[in-house]
């Protein structure tokens, strides 16, 4: 199947890119970050904090389906 | 009054505070986040919010909404500022207001802390020395 | 900045807040006593703070610096009302600034906490119905 | 010995005054409120909740000495 990924902040420029569109058979958002770590060799230092499908927040281990707009999102500003 | 706003300009902290006045309310918290000249040990000249606003405003007014449930208080509104910004700047305002004090410091604290973890808001220092990083982000690396 | 004041006119609130600007600074928390409209099922018009200065001043400006010490905060100031005043009024503004918010919040709540049970300030509210009364004394009257 | 008395708020109305001096055999302010509530009936309702002497805030059973000042604060306006 066929989502979008789109990176923000620190993920953005690890990644080199703010978004792309990539044919997967990651299930869940879980796989599909490790995946795009693979092809962004700079993401693989971080862990990603949250994640969101179509503007909604969701759980890494929740499905990801053909057509579905993934975002990742870095460690959160915090204190 | 309830909800939570993203801004690319000054806060005017006048008007944000009149939107929470209220005559059945005795009590009135407010929090300002201030850019703040240093960060472990580097000197700090400016800094940079990027805000996913579509879900940081959405995400922000569902953490508004819980606090005013859980405390009961009867108003409650956030600002949230996007992009560059000077020393001093006031970066974030939460203000609460409320019939007594205890639930109105209450919420106040309750929104700062879930939009610290919850919102997607990300905050790239600009250091003296000529360096920039995205806070947070050394301290959750994997590996350095 | 660490100041306890007794003003009979209005509050300025940003020049309050400026004295408690700095630099060093990431978190503001401030606390507001506004003029309710009601008290115990009644409808207050206006009410009147009474204050016994020499003392309020001594003892308000212990409690901040007991809260500076214990908090480890930055900078505390407080002013407190005295006299007549109209529906929605500031009464008390307590302001507190701190490289984090923590202790911010945790100094505001400590010092209006302790200025309502150990400054000597009374409170009379005047109803609608024509009565008026001191604030607290009926509950703690040994008989009615 | 001589002591000087002063009332506050509720206190003020209740006596019907703000100060009086006093000869009393009172040693602490403790014992001096309940003769100053036997002077001035309306008080006896009240319990106070807080004394200085001299300006200091001071203990229920601190000795008075002759020439003091006592300040009788009633219940401040708490929450």
């Amino acid at each position: 199947m066929k989502v979008k990924v789109r990176y923000f902040a620190a993920f953005r420029e690890a990644a080199g890119t703010e978004t792309e569109t990539l044919e997967t058979a990651a299930v869940s958002p879980a796989e599909l970050f490790v995946e795009c770590a693979k092809r962004h060799q700079p993401l693989q230092k971080y862990s990603a904090s949250l994640v969101a499908i179509n503007d909604e927040m969701a759980d890494w281990e929740a499905l990801i389906s053909d057509g579905d707009e993934i975002l990742f999102f870095p460690p959160v500003a915090g204190g | 009054m309830k909800s939570f706003g993203v801004s690319t300009h000054p806060i005017d902290l006048a008007a944000f505070r009149k939107q929470l006045q209220d005559r059945s309310c005795g009590a009135y918290v407010q929090f300002d986040g201030w850019v703040r000249d240093h960060n472990e040990g580097q000197q700090v000249l400016r800094l940079e919010y990027e805000i996913y606003e579509p879900l940081a405003v959405k995400e922000g007014n569902r953490i508004i909404t819980e606090a005013v449930e859980r405390f009961a208080v009867s108003n409650a509104c956030a600002i949230h500022r996007s992009g560059l910004m000077g020393l001093s700047e006031v970066a974030v305002v939460v203000g609460v207001s409320s019939p007594h004090r205890g639930e109105a410091f209450d919420a106040c604290r309750y929104i700062i802390d879930q939009a610290k973890v919850r919102l997607p808001i990300w905050k790239k220092e600009y250091y003296a020395n000529g360096n920039a990083e995205w806070v947070n982000c050394q301290r959750c690396a994997h590996a350095v």
